[in-house]
């Protein structure tokens, strides 16, 4: 049962991981990213880390995609273009990866880390609470990561701010009470002009 | 002693330094004066120790002034060894010099750099006086360099002319050639005998004589011939012979005091005075005489007839110079020093006697030296001419006169020698004594006989020389006529020379003929019916004939052998032969050498080729930084997967 | 069971696709940032599955830390995005060519 | 003075310290000033190393005037001076050198003044500290720091190439010395020390010290020159400007061979006895190869600067040749003079070359050409100078009675007992040597007045001719009375050959 | 619940710099353009008591505090506080910059004192934790200023590559140290290392995996350090940022990468130094032959002396593979000079621009010697000491380094580090041949304000100053590695 589970997620995480980088819109690259959290989400779920497949959804999903989707449509790009010459890097490209894969997999694969070297742990009694567990020891223990963390996010802010709040000195304002206050000879000039005798014959 | 020495060799340094340095404030005569006393002190001294040494038999000096250096051990000393030899080569020297000084008073009257000149003859005479007092063998060297350095300066002296400046640099590298093997001499004999001084190399070499080296492995060679022909190279230098002549002739660029004094009387026998003074390390090596024989017999033979078709007048007489040079070194090749030295000494008188009338000639016309420009000298110039004849007649071994004991004596000697080559030797000194004849009479009658080639305005102004000029060439011409007479006996048959020269029983040929002396008349009477002097009268027979009798002659004779003749005036190509491979070839390759060793090879492809070679590996390789994000990121991957599979594959 | 192994190698299979994606994507920016994204992903899944079977907290504590400054990286990442475009009027990778050499 | 009266720290800060007090101070308006406080310093150091002279133990090789202080703890290095009979004379002619070409500079420089007698303040003060230094690091110091003053020199008061030889030489010599470092390096951890005398000490193996060797030589090959890394110094000399060129030829040469001496022989003998083929026969390239190429210069320093290196062919033969010499006839007898053949050689190039150099300097202030051709007949207007030059090319050419003779002689003594063939090949140089100095003379001072530019020159001033008169005079003192500077080096050279004599394997 | 309160007196530098930044941050919001001074000035009172407390912390003994996550020992002290002297000095140096360029900003030195509090916690690391988090507390800091110069186009592109490329390489550095948790089921360094140790002990069944995870931290090390082939980001993002950012990101930031390095690799990895000894020799030799070769061609300054910082991490990885006491502490020494040397290379362009005109090509100093001899004095100095020229500290970097090396018996390495070392001279010394020996195209008097004049000349003299007494700096290192 589990293994099935374990492997229609997994096949969709990679599917929806390769989509990612292949799709030529990135609106949808951003959609199947999200599919890819939620099946990871799933996974984790198999390795009974409740707390953090609840998290990976919410903040990720939730905060993080969108913002990705919202600049992805506040930024007018034009898609067509987008994908071109993708598939003549493809091979090299692919070759890279699978090389990499295939030396990592010689690592992590069923020799290291089968079931015979790292036996799998006995699941969790029915009262334990991976929330709480987390919760223990991430203002104890972890309390100067955790402000760390905070300080991260908070330059973050700073960060975002500083780069993308433009207080721009041409930007024209509507101040409707310059507006009420304007009068006629303000908006307009009268200026007389002696005609002029046109030179020439044409 | 010590201090008379010391005044001979430092009274004409001082004049030399003072003409010298401050010959601007001194003025001319001031010049002249100082030096000239210098000299004379000088001489006034030699007469002294020459008395004292020769005369008195007092015992030979020998001791050093100052420590050159030490090295390794072994010290380098400045020294005097005063023998009979050394006392005989002063007076020669300074008297010459001193009669020089005196005539260049006349002769270089004129010429702006007259301080200058004397400063340099007086240097010379130092210079030549330290050399022939030498007790060691690097004072030898340095004296022998130094009267090369002053022959360099003194034939340059006239630096504006190009020839002059061409003469004395060739002189001064030729000599350099001969002096290379004197140093490599004087290497040979400090590795084995591990002193320079004379004596102690002297009292050891006997028991050297049948060491061998070994230079190309499988040939062994003996010292004493390694050594001798070293040291004998770089007499051929300093004394001129084949085929390191060449210096000489052109040297006549000089003002002609010098020619007398450095070019013919003094410096030039520099050489033989080596060889003599060496003389017990020379007769250990049989090799060598024979080798000094034959190089002075082709010397002898051959410079004489280039003498016959020079039409420069001090040309001539440097060629018959360089022909006695002959004479001498075959002298000492028959182990005849005492002869050679003997000729050295009369040659100094009447060879620089015939310079200076030269010069006297010379002056009367006003610096022309071209003989065909010459002829009818006789009535203007009568002193010069007198003195000029006895010089002639003195070289070509007139009887009675003192070229003939000399010249006798050596042509005798070489007929007695037993050493291999002494027979060519021999038929080479007998015609030379025809060539001498020819060439020395040609050239007194073409300057003193038959027709006044003189041009027109020249001669209208012919005089004889001022005083300063006839004292001396009288001066020189008394000893001349005299001294062979007087030392012919005591100086080839009798012990004059005690120990300074040292001669193996069986190589004694003075000895050897000193058995038959009987005399100076004896000498003189033999002479009379040995065939030399009839050479001689034929060959003042054959120049009357062609050039008083038949003046047409030598032209039907040079159109006749227009080959021989084109080898005589091309002075059988040495010169040609010099400035083509020597000279220009050492340019060219110094040019091969640099343009390609050093311009291309070494700073084109390794210094510059290397710079340039990273510049421009510089150039391409930063365009492997694209700009593109993802070739970043791609070598950042690719250098993961190389880092990650080597440790995978070595596993 | 499970092998850890496999999660392991699916991690490792997601974290080449996210690499190809970099250096394959030429032309959009964003798309690099969603590989990064990948990237962390395939990263947190490691420690999700290393904590597991290890039966330690701490691989999800720092799963939990990875996750707030992917968080934080992403706005900045966007934030740069967003000058990027504002300088350019395009995010194309191709584009950022001008400082090289 | 006090017996631990740091006389040498005194020489080599002293020009230093007044070097950069200068460069403070310096101000375009007061010219004369700076004059004034270059000859004074530069003349208060020349005393400094006179007292040094007198008060020199010539009984002893050890190491005189010593001053050890810690420096750099961490590594073990040490502020550690010293001088033998070696250093001594190479010392004074630092000193000595320095002070005539800051008065050789006194009006012809008008740029920058103030860094030009800087430059040379500063580095005769890290050339005393070359000689002077018994730690390898400090040696070292020293010895790459003079290259920063040099490089400047070139570089701000050269001639129209000045930037390519500037950096060619700073270049060479970088390269060259780097690998020295790297030795010094291996030598440290063999030996736990860097001081010199202990590394004279250390016991290596054959392979290593040949290695060592090799580093030891490519720093002092370039720095001496020796074929085929010799190509800066011509362009080097060339446009460095006159006291570049001087200190150049007089001291820094120097520095390569006295590297030999105190690096190569001792710390690895038998690597120099093993390889010693190759230093012979690069001495005698650098003899008659670079004989032949200067014979072919049309540029007169460039013709200088073959020559020295051709001279400088001479001091590493003499070094080398030892050997040889103990090959060939068992002993070490004839070895030392070549040793010190080579040394007085070094002391005679630098004055003979300096002279040379400032000669071709008075031309070159004047007519602003260093070409041979551009000249001819200067004797005519200029016989001071011309008598004063002729002698230099002589003593240049080896003349006996100069300076030049003495070092040749010796060397070519000494390698006769090695091999005939050798000597005969140094022997050479008698011939070449003349050759192209004298043939330089011939065109440039000899013959008619060549054209307009000779006609117009004035004779030296009397600041050229106290230069050239105090050097003529060095130059005939050492050619003719050379024994008070042999006397300094017998026991510090004999010393040495006893050392390089006993294998370290 | 048991729960005992850290002991936070180690920490007190790092939330003593916290709470500035965000004071700094508000009063900042009060202040107008002119009276930002204000901000600077605290910025710089920050550093200087952040320096004061720091040394005032007892390091007998390391301490460990916050479970473990955070260490206190010699190291970070020494380190800490040159990293506060070089933020201060490059503060300086920006100060006059900043305001002539519309980045006088509150922004501005909020980030940078966020920077050094991401330094801080780099070098206090004692957990992949707080390894982690400092870095991307580093990094995202420096991602922004970077790209605070909205308004340049290359700014805003280095700015993107150096996100993607840093954000793709803590990916692979994360990647790592999952594997390294899992090989060791610890985030604690101590514990990673005393684990290895035991594993490597025993017949080591996990040694691939650890080599595995030990590429994949290396990487991330050598990204942050800019070592070849990870290097590619430094010159364009040095080239792109404005000046006193690129000022920053080359100096201090090299402290704190040494300082990851030296925990993750020597304190943490130290077992497996046969395994990236080699590693690091390949990457050393790259980086010293790419650097050195590149910055020949480069025609601007920042570029070239990016290309040199290469060159300069390649010396510098030098003395770590050796994997001795005596070879870290070299490095540490090479580090701080480094940093220090590159402070003034920067701080002297800075130096020479003014308003509306950057001296960042090598044109820019020509003739530096007609117009200022002392500053061009300065800038030879600093030159020579890049070249490694006695007697600048340059050299006793190299020195130190190059004693490491052959002491681990790879004198070739060293033959080859110095063959590079002269390769490398050549690029320094066209600069000082444009100060020296060309004659100046632009007459303009040098702008600079007296702070700065000042400062760069304490600059150049301390790097002459070190070099003649560079045993000061020599001990502390070493002493700070081996109290």
């Amino acid at each position: 049962m589990e293994h099935i589970i374990f492997y229609i997620f997994s096949a969709i995480l990679v599917l929806s991981a390769l989509m990612v980088i292949t799709v030529r819109n990135p609106v949808h690259a951003a959609l199947f990213l999200v599919l890819a959290f939620f099946t990871s989400a799933a996974l984790w779920l198999l390795l009974e880390a409740e707390f953090l497949a609840l998290i990976l959804v919410l903040v990720y999903v939730g905060a993080v995609m969108v913002l990705f989707l919202f600049v992805v449509m506040m930024l007018d790009i034009n898609l067509t273009v987008l994908r071109e010459g993708f598939t003549s890097y493809l091979p090299v490209g692919a070759l890279i990866a699978t090389l990499i894969l295939i030396e990592m997999a010689l690592v992590v694969g069923p020799e290291h880390f089968g079931l015979d070297s790292v036996a799998a742990p006995v699941p969790h009694t029915a009262g334990y609470s991976n929330t709480q567990a987390l919760g223990n020891v991430l203002y104890t223990v972890y309390v100067y990561p955790f402000e760390i963390a905070g300080v991260i996010l908070l330059v973050a802010i700073i960060g975002a701010i500083a780069l993308t709040l433009r207080r721009r000195p041409q930007t024209k304002y509507q101040d409707p009470s310059q507006q009420v206050l304007v009068r006629s000879k303000d908006r307009v000039r009268i200026i007389k002009m002696p005609s002029e005798k046109k030179r020439g014959g044409a | 002693m010590e201090q008379v020495y010391l005044g001979i060799v430092l009274a004409p340094l001082f004049g030399a330094v003072l003409a010298g340095l401050f010959g601007r404030y001194i003025g001319r005569s001031g010049s002249h004066w100082v030096t000239i006393a210098g000299v004379a002190v000088s001489f006034a001294l030699s007469l002294l120790v020459f008395k004292q040494i020769i005369i008195d038999g007092a015992a030979p000096f020998n001791g050093a002034i100052y420590t050159w250096m030490v090295s390794d051990g072994i010290k380098f000393e400045i020294g005097f060894l005063v023998d009979q030899l050394t006392a005989l080569m002063i007076v020669v020297v300074t008297f010459v010099s001193l009669m020089v000084h005196i005539y260049t008073i006349g002769y270089m009257h004129d010429d702006p750099g007259y301080q200058r000149f004397f400063s340099y003859i007086a240097l010379f005479t130092f210079s030549m006086l330290m050399l022939v007092m030498s007790n060691n063998f690097l004072q030898l060297f340095f004296g022998w360099e130094a009267v090369g350095l002053v022959s360099y300066l003194l034939i340059g002296f006239w630096f504006q002319r190009e020839s002059a400046i061409y003469a004395n640099l060739k002189a001064f590298l030729v000599n350099r050639v001969g002096d290379l093997g004197f140093l490599l001499g004087i290497a040979v004999i400090l590795m084995h005998f591990n002193t320079l001084d004379y004596a102690q190399i002297f009292k050891m070499a006997p028991h050297l004589a049948h060491e061998t080296v070994t230079f190309i492995p499988g040939y062994e060679w003996s010292l004493m011939t390694v050594i001798c022909i070293l040291l004998f190279i770089g007499a051929m230098g300093k004394s001129a012979q084949v085929p390191l002549h060449v210096w000489l002739p052109d040297s006549m660029e000089g003002p002609t005091p010098i020619s007398a004094l450095i070019h013919a009387a003094t410096m030039v026998t520099a050489g033989i005075f080596m060889v003599a003074r060496m003389s017990p390390l020379f007769e250990l090596s049989e090799t060598a005489l024979s080798f000094m024989m034959l190089i002075g017999a082709v010397t002898a033979l051959s410079m004489g007839l280039l003498g016959i078709v020079q039409n420069d007048i001090k040309r001539v007489v440097a060629y018959s110079t360089l022909s006695q040079l002959g004479y001498m070194t075959v002298a000492l090749g028959a182990s005849a020093y005492a002869g050679a030295i003997f000729h050295l000494m009369t040659h100094a008188f009447f060879k620089a006697l015939l310079f200076l009338a030269a010069g006297s000639v010379i002056i009367a016309l006003h610096h022309e030296q071209d003989i065909r420009k010459m002829g009818a000298l006789k009535n203007h110039l009568p002193i010069t001419y007198w003195t000029f004849l006895i010089g002639t007649l003195a070289l070509i071994g007139f009887p009675g006169f003192s070229g003939f004991f000399s010249k006798d004596a050596i042509i005798e000697a070489v007929y007695e020698s037993t050493l291999p080559g002494a027979g060519m030797a021999y038929a080479a000194v007998m015609i030379g004594v025809f060539v001498t004849a020819l060439y020395s009479f040609r050239l007194l009658f073409l300057v003193f006989h038959g027709e006044s080639r003189v041009d027109a305005h020249t001669r209208k102004h012919l005089h004889e020389s001022p005083w300063v000029v006839t004292v001396p060439l009288i001066a020189l011409a008394i000893p001349s006529v005299i001294m062979g007479a007087i030392h012919a006996g005591p100086m080839l048959f009798h012990d004059f020379f005690g120990k300074a020269i040292f001669v193996l029983p069986q190589h004694d040929v003075l000895a050897h003929m000193g058995r038959e002396y009987q005399g100076v008349m004896g000498f003189v009477l033999h002479g009379l019916i040995e065939p030399p002097v009839w050479l001689a009268f034929a060959g003042i027979a054959t120049a009357w004939w062609c050039y008083i009798k038949h003046p047409e002659i030598p032209a039907v004779v040079m159109s006749r052998c227009a080959t021989l003749y084109r080898i005589l005036c091309n002075k059988y190509g040495f010169d040609d032969f010099n400035d083509t491979v020597f000279a220009g070839g050492g340019r060219r390759f110094g040019r091969l050498l640099w343009q390609v060793g050093d311009v291309t090879v070494v700073d084109g492809v390794m210094v510059n080729g290397t710079a340039r070679g990273i510049g421009w590996f510089s150039s391409v390789v930063r365009h492997v930084q694209t700009g593109y994000l993802y070739h970043y990121a791609f070598a950042i991957i690719i250098g993961l997967v190389l880092m990650l599979g080597w440790p995978l594959l070595s596993q | 069971m499970i092998a850890l192994s496999d999660f392991l190698v699916l991690s490792a299979i997601l974290f080449c696709l996210s690499m190809a994606g970099i250096f394959l994507n030429r032309k959009n920016v964003i798309i690099l940032l969603m590989a990064i994204e990948l990237m962390l992903l395939a990263v947190n899944m490691n420690f999700v599955a290393f904590s597991h079977y290890l039966g330690d907290d701490a691989g999800q504590i720092f799963v939990f830390f990875i996750l707030t400054v992917a968080a934080a990286e992403s706005a900045i990442g966007l934030a740069i995005l967003v000058v990027l475009f504002r300088n350019r009027r395009a995010i194309n990778v191709e584009d950022m060519g001008s400082l090289k050499g | 003075m006090p017996a631990d009266f740091p006389l040498l720290s005194l020489a080599i800060w002293l020009p230093i310290v007044g070097g950069l007090l200068m460069l403070a101070t310096a101000s375009e308006q007061r010219v004369q000033h700076t004059r004034m406080l270059a000859l004074i310093v530069s003349l208060l150091t020349f005393l400094c190393t006179i007292l040094l002279y007198t008060h020199f133990n010539h009984k002893t090789y050890h190491m005189q005037f010593a001053e050890k202080m810690e420096w750099i703890q961490a590594f073990d290095i040490n502020y550690h001076l010293g001088i033998d009979g070696i250093s001594l004379p190479l010392i004074l002619l630092t000193s000595f050198t320095t002070v005539l070409v800051v008065i050789a500079g006194w009006e012809v420089i008008r740029y920058k003044l103030a860094q030009y007698m800087a430059a040379f303040l500063i580095m005769e003060g890290l050339m005393i500290g070359v000689f002077s230094a018994l730690d390898a690091i400090l040696f070292y110091v020293f010895w790459e720091g003079m290259l920063i003053p040099m490089f400047l020199i070139i570089g701000i008061w050269g001639g129209p190439h000045r930037v390519y030889a500037a950096v060619k030489f700073f270049l060479y010599t970088f390269l060259g010395s780097v690998l020295m470092l790297v030795a010094f390096l291996y030598l440290y951890f063999a030996a736990g020390s860097f001081a010199i005398l202990d590394l004279h000490q250390l016991k290596i193996g054959m392979t290593a010290q040949v290695l060592i060797f090799i580093a030891f030589l490519v720093a002092f090959a370039v720095k001496v020159p020796m074929w085929p890394v010799h190509t800066w110094l011509p362009d080097a000399h060339v446009e460095a400007p006159t006291g570049g060129s001087v200190i150049l030829a007089a001291i820094m040469l120097k520095m390569g061979a006295y590297g030999f001496l105190r690096f190569s022989l001792p710390i690895t003998p038998d690597a120099s006895h093993e390889l010693d083929w190759l230093m012979i026969m690069l001495s005698l390239i650098a003899v008659v190869y670079i004989g032949f190429v200067a014979l072919v210069q049309t540029d007169m320093k460039k013709l200088i600067a073959y020559s020295s290196i051709s001279h400088m062919g001479f001091v590493t033969l003499g070094f080398f040749i030892v050997f040889m010499i103990f090959e060939q006839t068992g002993s070490t007898h004839g070895a030392a003079m070549g040793l010190e053949g080579g040394l007085v050689q070094m002391i005679s190039h630098g004055f003979v070359s300096s002279a040379l150099f400032l000669c071709v300097g008075v031309l070159y202030d004047r007519l602003h050409s260093r070409e041979i051709s551009a000249y001819g007949g200067v004797a005519n207007t200029m016989p001071a100078f011309a008598a004063l030059m002729v002698l230099f090319a002589l003593a240049n050419s080896g003349l006996p009675g100069t300076s030049g003779f003495v070092g040749e002689f010796m060397v070519i003594l000494s390698t006769f007992k090695a091999n005939f063939w050798l000597a005969l090949l140094a022997g050479t140089t008698l011939i070449l040597g003349a050759a192209y100095t004298l043939w330089m003379v011939k065109r440039v001072i000899f013959g008619a007045v060549a054209n307009d530019g000779v006609a117009s020159l004035k004779d030296m001033n009397a600041r050229e001719a106290l230069v050239l008169g105090v050097l003529a005079v060095a130059v005939l003192g050492l050619g003719l009375w050379p024994a008070p500077v042999l006397d300094i080096m017998h026991p510090s050279v004999q010393h040495l050959l006893q050392h390089i004599m006993q294998s370290k394997l | 619940m048991d729960f005992t309160l850290p002991n936070f007196a180690p920490a007190m530098p790092e939330i003593f710099v916290l709470s500035m930044a965000c004071i700094i941050l508000i009063v900042d919001l009060f202040l107008t353009e002119h009276t930002r001074v204000v901000t600077y000035l605290l910025s710089l009172i920050t550093l200087i008591a952040a320096a004061v407390l720091t040394a005032n912390l007892d390091t007998a003994e390391p301490v460990l505090t916050f479970s473990g996550t955070f260490i206190n020992d010699s190291m970070a002290v020494v380190l800490k506080l040159f990293i506060y002297l070089i933020t201060f000095v490059v503060l300086v140096y920006s100060h006059n910059y900043l305001r002539t360029r519309q980045l006088y900003q509150g922004e501005y030195f909020v980030l940078i004192l966020f920077a050094v509090l991401g330094m801080m916690v780099l070098v206090s690391a004692h957990s992949l934790l707080t390894i982690y988090l400092g870095l991307e507390l580093l990094s995202l800091s420096l991602y922004t200023l970077v790209a605070l110069r909205r308004d340049s186009v290359s700014a805003s592109e280095a700015a993107m590559k150096y996100f993607v490329l840093g954000a793709l390489a803590s990916g692979i550095l994360l990647y790592g140290l999952s594997m390294l948790y899992g090989v060791t089921g610890s985030l604690d360094i101590g514990n990673i290392s005393s684990h290895i140790s035991t594993s490597i002990a025993t017949p080591a069944e996990h040694s691939i995996v650890l080599v595995f995870a030990l590429v994949f931290v290396l990487v991330g090390i050598l990204f942050k350090l800019g070592a070849v082939p990870f290097h590619m980001w430094v010159p364009d993002v040095y080239h792109g940022a404005p000046t006193s950012v690129t000022l920053f990101i080359g100096t201090a930031p090299k402290i704190a990468a040494f300082a990851m390095l030296m925990r993750l690799l020597v304190d943490g990895l130290g077992d497996l130094h046969s395994q990236w000894q080699t590693m690091i020799i390949i990457v050393a030799v790259l980086s010293m032959a790419a650097g050195n070769i590149i910055a020949i061609a480069q025609t601007n300054l920042k570029r070239m002396l990016a290309y040199s910082t290469i060159a300069h991490v390649g010396f510098l990885l030098l003395g770590i593979l050796s994997g001795t006491l005596n070879g870290y502490a070299s490095s540490m020494f090479y580090v701080i000079v480094y940093a220090l040397m590159s402070l003034g290379g920067f701080g002297m362009i800075i130096l020479l621009s003014r308003a509306g005109f950057e001296a960042d090509r090598l044109e820019d100093f020509k003739g530096l010697n007609q117009r200022s001899p002392w500053f061009a004095f300065m800038m030879l100095i600093l030159m020579f000491s890049m070249a490694g020229v006695p007697p600048t500290v340059g050299f006793y970097a190299k020195l130190a380094v190059l004693q490491a090396v052959v002491e681990a018996d790879l004198v070739w390495l060293a033959v080859l580090a110095v063959v590079f070392s002269v390769i490398g001279a050549y690029y320094y010394l066209r600069i000082i041949k444009l100060m020296y020996f060309d004659q100046p195209d632009d007459v303009a008097p040098l702008a600079a304000g007296f702070d700065m004049r000042l400062a760069m000349s304490a600059n150049g003299l301390a790097i002459l100053g070190l070099g003649l007494f560079p045993s000061g700096l020599l001990t502390l290192c070493a002493r700070a590695l081996n109290p």
